[in-house]
């Protein structure tokens, strides 16, 4: 399989966003509910595998449309909810592009550990500009980005890089580092 | 005007060593109904998937409705003369719609916005779907939605039609619905293509393929096809019910006249026998 | 009796406007080592009967009782239905998630307490039993195997439980010829080995060829049981109820109508050409 | 479940179930800045007492318009605490470690929650009285400008349908894998936190991997059709916004000058 096509991404995108949306619903309806933030997971996936504009989308779009039907996140809190979904989308899509290390799984995980903490201090930086400039402390950010979230996190990192090479295995998204036609595998 | 000439196509996909398709030749008539058989992974989806360029040509010649694929200036006349139905009803729809739906094809050819409702309602009415534009696709039946893709399909008025396994995921009466829109299909003109494993729905063709691990191993009218029951087996499939009657009773020692495609014909056979 | 269904009823979305009834009144009982299908038109409620009687969905009104033990009752230890009920999806191999085949049909032996030994044995039998090459595929990645070996891993997972019962929803449904002939094979000689086995399907060939017992429902009643050969006898029924019948049934049907005596019970191509040599030879003895 | 999406929605006939859904979003990004600009007392009789009427021309129950307010409660409450708590004030009450509590702290926490109240009020009429539909459609027809600055505007309204196109048989889906898995054995309902979270890969990864299939498939069948981006494509037809929804923004565009320029 060589590249993507702009329209398989295209869709893969919109299927993500459609998750964002689904996903939420689905851990709702067995209690796991939003400690383990669903939403954030399609958008992760979206990023990584799709590149950073359709992650940049998919982390707009994801929340809104979700907000848009269900009022889910309250269209209150989408503003920050947005900013910190799409700083991940853009971040692990620039990263997955930029950082080449010829192991999957490395690649995958500074691409993912970077955009979870740049999207972490950003949307805390956003809260604090729009809600209460001046006086959004650094434990409020600290107690509600880091300290509640960290099931969500913990996730997050043991979830997402083994999903991307399920993708691949499957052969929906192209491999990585293909093996060559010699046979030496490269993961 | 909808024929199919194509030499030698052979193709491999990136992850795989052996060839998905090993020198197909294939040559269909326009306005002819054809059935391309073979069971899962024989390559027939690949090769079909030739026809309007999805895949790239990488050895071989294929000229399909007169445009060379290969041709990448011709790319969307081609995709516009061949439409093509996919095998699951689910994952064919761009629109929450069914007329926006069906619309999604015409838009992509830039037809002017005032003349697009009227061919949508035109595509709709020739499945049997009139008045179905403001519906949910999600809440029809699998044979309603297949028949809806087909529609947004057809509002193109392409030259030829490639039905991808479009039944495959059906129950029996979605399946009679798309086999009976083939058929009219092919009554108006256009040249029909079935992909499918299942050999009765290849009896009312014009013209049966049978494919096996990427070759084309017999090509002919049903009667010299489907008749032959080692052929059929060895693409894996199963002779149809009648065929395998007539074989079995002649090992029994009784000789039926022709060997019959339909149970009707068996039934004819048989009364001649007594 | 494995499944005694007892005065089953379900509405979907009760207290809403969009309220219907799925199923009115159904009782049956099925015996253990039986082999039984159940036919029924597109939301005739046959997938609610099946979420129902694998407790998968509570039931609201009547009862169903598995081994003779009611699964709804407070206190029943579902783990111990999980073991000895298999259900099997349509479409089964979209369940496969795990980094090789091994792990994931071991998937459902998680909790069951057995040994690593015990589990690799299982395992191994699974895989065998469904025909994959075990030595070849226990170590590779479910998700890169063919559509028709996904669809066996899927069904070994079930089956390395070792059900007593086993559930299995339209599980024909996308097989070429000689995948069904095979999964059939595997069917038949399974309930050979004592499993009862409840296979809803539309593919009336297949459950002509393996299933003793019809179950039809129509509009979410059970509008008829007994013998399969029996139930597809009537053709007429068979279709007011909206549902073919196998292709030896129609032409048995055909040959009759033609002054051939060819019996009418008849479901599968093993009986159709016996009977029709029979007739043949002038409706003297078999 | 798997029915159609109704949202929120509460089917009506008021003056805002009646409004251009355009003039609708776009005045209630209006307001949403203008509760924002918000700073004073006066200030915010005006703005809430514009919001009331708003509240009141569209006609919803009281309890139905305020229902997400009342659901979040507990969450306001850990928003006034953490800035009761720890507001950095020059004239603390008492002050222990970095745990202040102050007026200017009270006051500041009032402030955030009377912000978020009044938000969420106006989130609530404008998803209870405009179909999701509607408002998707107005959200794309309000991002047409964007093409100016680069923004691929015909795709990414390509791509949100087929976002919303995908959700009932996603929903569909992963309920059904949910139940297949049940049916395997998998526990997701029982047990501590670390457990459920080990319980979700048997559901997350069959999934993804289902939605991805469905969108390879689906695109192939768009390129099939001959979709080949959003620019190719006929025109939308758009129709002028009417005068009564310019009306409505310039009320509201009013109503953030005076917050700007008067209080």
């Amino acid at each position: 399989m060589e590249k993507m096509s702009a329209v398989k991404r295209a869709i893969l995108c919109a299927a993500c966003i459609a998750l964002c949306y689904a996903l939420p619903m689905a851990f709702h309806a067995f209690g796991a509910g939003s400690v383990f933030l669903p939403m954030h997971i399609p958008v992760f996936i979206c990023g990584l595998t799709c590149g950073w504009p359709y992650g940049l989308l998919c982390g707009i779009a994801g929340p809104a449309i979700s907000s848009a039907l269900t009022n889910m996140p309250p269209v209150a809190m989408l503003p920050t909810m947005v900013v910190e979904l799409a700083v991940y989308g853009v971040v692990s899509g620039i990263l997955m592009q930029i950082v080449r290390t010829k192991r999957l799984y490395v690649d995958l995980y500074i691409s993912l550990v970077v955009a979870i903490l740049a999207g972490r201090v950003l949307a805390g930086m956003a809260r604090a500009l729009i809600f209460a400039a001046g006086s959004y402390s650094m434990a409020a950010w600290v107690s509600g980005y880091l300290v509640t979230s960290w099931p969500g996190t913990l996730i997050q990192l043991l979830f997402i890089p083994s999903l991307v090479y399920a993708l691949m295995q499957a052969r929906l998204i192209p491999q990585r580092y293909p093996k060559t036609k010699t046979g030496d595998r490269k993961v | 005007m909808g024929s199919i000439a194509g030499k030698q196509i052979t193709f491999a996909y990136g992850y795989d060593d052996a060839p998905t398709l090993n020198g197909v030749d294939i040559s269909v008539k326009p306005g002819q109904l054809v059935a391309i058989l073979g069971r899962n992974g024989c390559g027939k989806s690949t090769l079909v998937r030739h026809f309007n360029a999805l895949l790239a040509l990488q050895e071989g010649e294929l000229s399909v409705a007169g445009i060379d694929v290969r041709d990448e200036a011709e790319l969307w006349r081609l995709r516009r003369t061949v439409g093509m139905v996919f095998q699951n009803p689910d994952n064919q729809f761009v629109s929450s719609l069914v007329g926006e739906d069906v619309a999604f094809g015409l838009e992509n050819y830039q037809v002017p916005r005032s003349e697009i409702p009227g061919k949508v309602s035109a595509a709709l009415e020739m499945v049997g779907l009139a008045g179905f534009e403001e519906r949910s696709p999600h809440l029809l039946s699998g044979g309603q939605k297949q028949r809806a893709a087909l529609a947004g399909v057809l509002a193109l008025e392409p030259e030829i039609l490639v039905l991808d396994e479009a039944t495959a995921m059906l129950d029996p009466v979605g399946r009679r619905e798309i086999l009976a829109a083939a058929m009219d299909l092919r009554m108006r003109g256009t040249t029909v293509i079935m992909i499918t494993h299942i050999v009765e729905e290849a009896i009312p063709a014009d013209l049966v393929f049978l494919m096996n691990e990427g070759k084309m191993i017999a090509a002919g009218t049903p009667e010299e096809v489907l008749t032959v029951p080692e052929l059929l087996e060895q693409a894996g499939l199963a002779p149809p019910l009648p065929v395998r009657l007539y074989h079995d009773l002649r090992t029994a020692g009784i000789a039926l006249e022709h060997c019959p495609l339909t149970a009707e014909a068996l039934a004819e056979e048989l009364c001649r026998l007594k | 009796m494995s499944f005694e269904i007892k005065s089953l009823s379900y509405v979907y979305q009760r207290g809403t406007p969009l309220e219907t009834p799925a199923l009115e009144n159904v009782s049956f009982s099925i015996g253990d080592g039986e082999f039984v299908g159940i036919m029924g038109h597109t939301g005739c409620g046959k997938s609610t009967l099946l979420h129902l009687m694998a407790g998968l969905l509570p039931a609201p009104a009547g009862t169903v009782l598995i081994d003779g033990e009611d699964i709804n009752r407070k206190g029943y230890d579902r783990s111990v239905l999980r073991r000895k009920l298999g259900v099997l999806f349509q479409f089964p191999e979209s369940q496969l998630f795990e980094s090789t085949v091994e792990k994931d049909v071991a998937f459902g032996l998680k909790h069951s307490g057995l040994s690593t030994k015990d589990i690799e044995q299982r395992v191994q039998w699974a895989i065998e039993t469904v025909g994959l090459d075990y030595s070849r595929v226990k170590g590779q990645s479910p998700l890169g195997l063919s559509g028709g070996e996904k669809r066996r891993a899927a069904i070994a997972g079930v089956l390395a439980v070792q059900p007593r019962h086993l559930i299995l929803d339209e599980p024909t449904v996308g097989l070429d010829p000689m995948g069904r002939e095979a999964l059939l094979e595997l069917l038949v000689k399974l309930n050979r080995d004592g499993m009862t086995i409840l296979m809803v399907s539309h593919d009336a060939d297949s459950l002509g060829e393996a299933a003793r017992r019809l179950l039809v429902l129509h509009q979410g009643h059970l509008a008829a049981d007994g013998p399969i050969g029996q139930v597809f006898a009537d053709m007429d029924a068979m279709a007011d109820w909206g549902l073919g019948v196998s292709q030896s049934r129609e032409a048995a049907g055909l040959l009759a109508r033609k002054g051939l005596e060819v019996p009418q019970d008849i479901t599968s191509y093993r009986q159709l050409l016996p009977a029709v040599l029979t007739a043949l030879k002038g409706g003297g003895s078999p | 479940m798997n029915s159609q999406l109704t949202g929120q929605y509460i089917p009506g006939t008021s003056i805002m179930h009646r409004m251009d859904a355009r003039a609708k979003f776009s005045g209630f990004l209006l307001l949403i800045a203008a509760v924002i600009l918000t700073g004073t007392i006066k200030g915010y009789l005006l703005t809430i007492s514009f919001i009331l009427i708003i509240a009141a021309l569209s006609k919803l129950p009281p309890e139905i318009a305020t229902g997400s307010v009342r659901r979040m409660l507990p969450f306001f409450f850990v928003v006034f605490l953490l800035n009761v708590l720890f507001f950095e004030s020059e004239t603390p009450l008492w002050q222990w470690g970095i745990v202040t509590i102050s007026i200017d702290g009270i006051a500041q926490g009032a402030n955030i929650l009377l912000r978020i109240v009044l938000i969420l009020i106006l989130s609530n009429v404008l998803t209870l009285t405009t179909p999701p539909m509607a408002l998707m459609a107005a959200i794309e027809s309000l991002m047409s400008p964007l093409r100016f600055i680069g923004v691929p505007v015909g795709d990414v309204s390509m791509i949100l349908s087929v976002a919303v196109q995908f959700i009932p048989t996603l929903l569909r889906e992963t309920d059904d894998i949910r139940t297949a898995q049940t049916a395997r054995g998998a526990q997701f309902e029982s047990g501590k936190l670390l457990d459920r979270a080990k319980a979700l890969p048997p559901l997350l990864t069959p999934i993804f991997l289902s939605a991805f299939k469905r969108a390879d498939e689906l695109a192939v069948a768009m390129e099939a059709r001959g979709y080949r981006g959003g620019k190719h494509r006929t025109k939308k037809a758009s129709q002028p916004m009417p005068v009564s929804g310019w009306l409505a923004l310039l009320l509201c565009a009013a109503l953030c000058a005076l917050q700007i320029f008067l209080f």
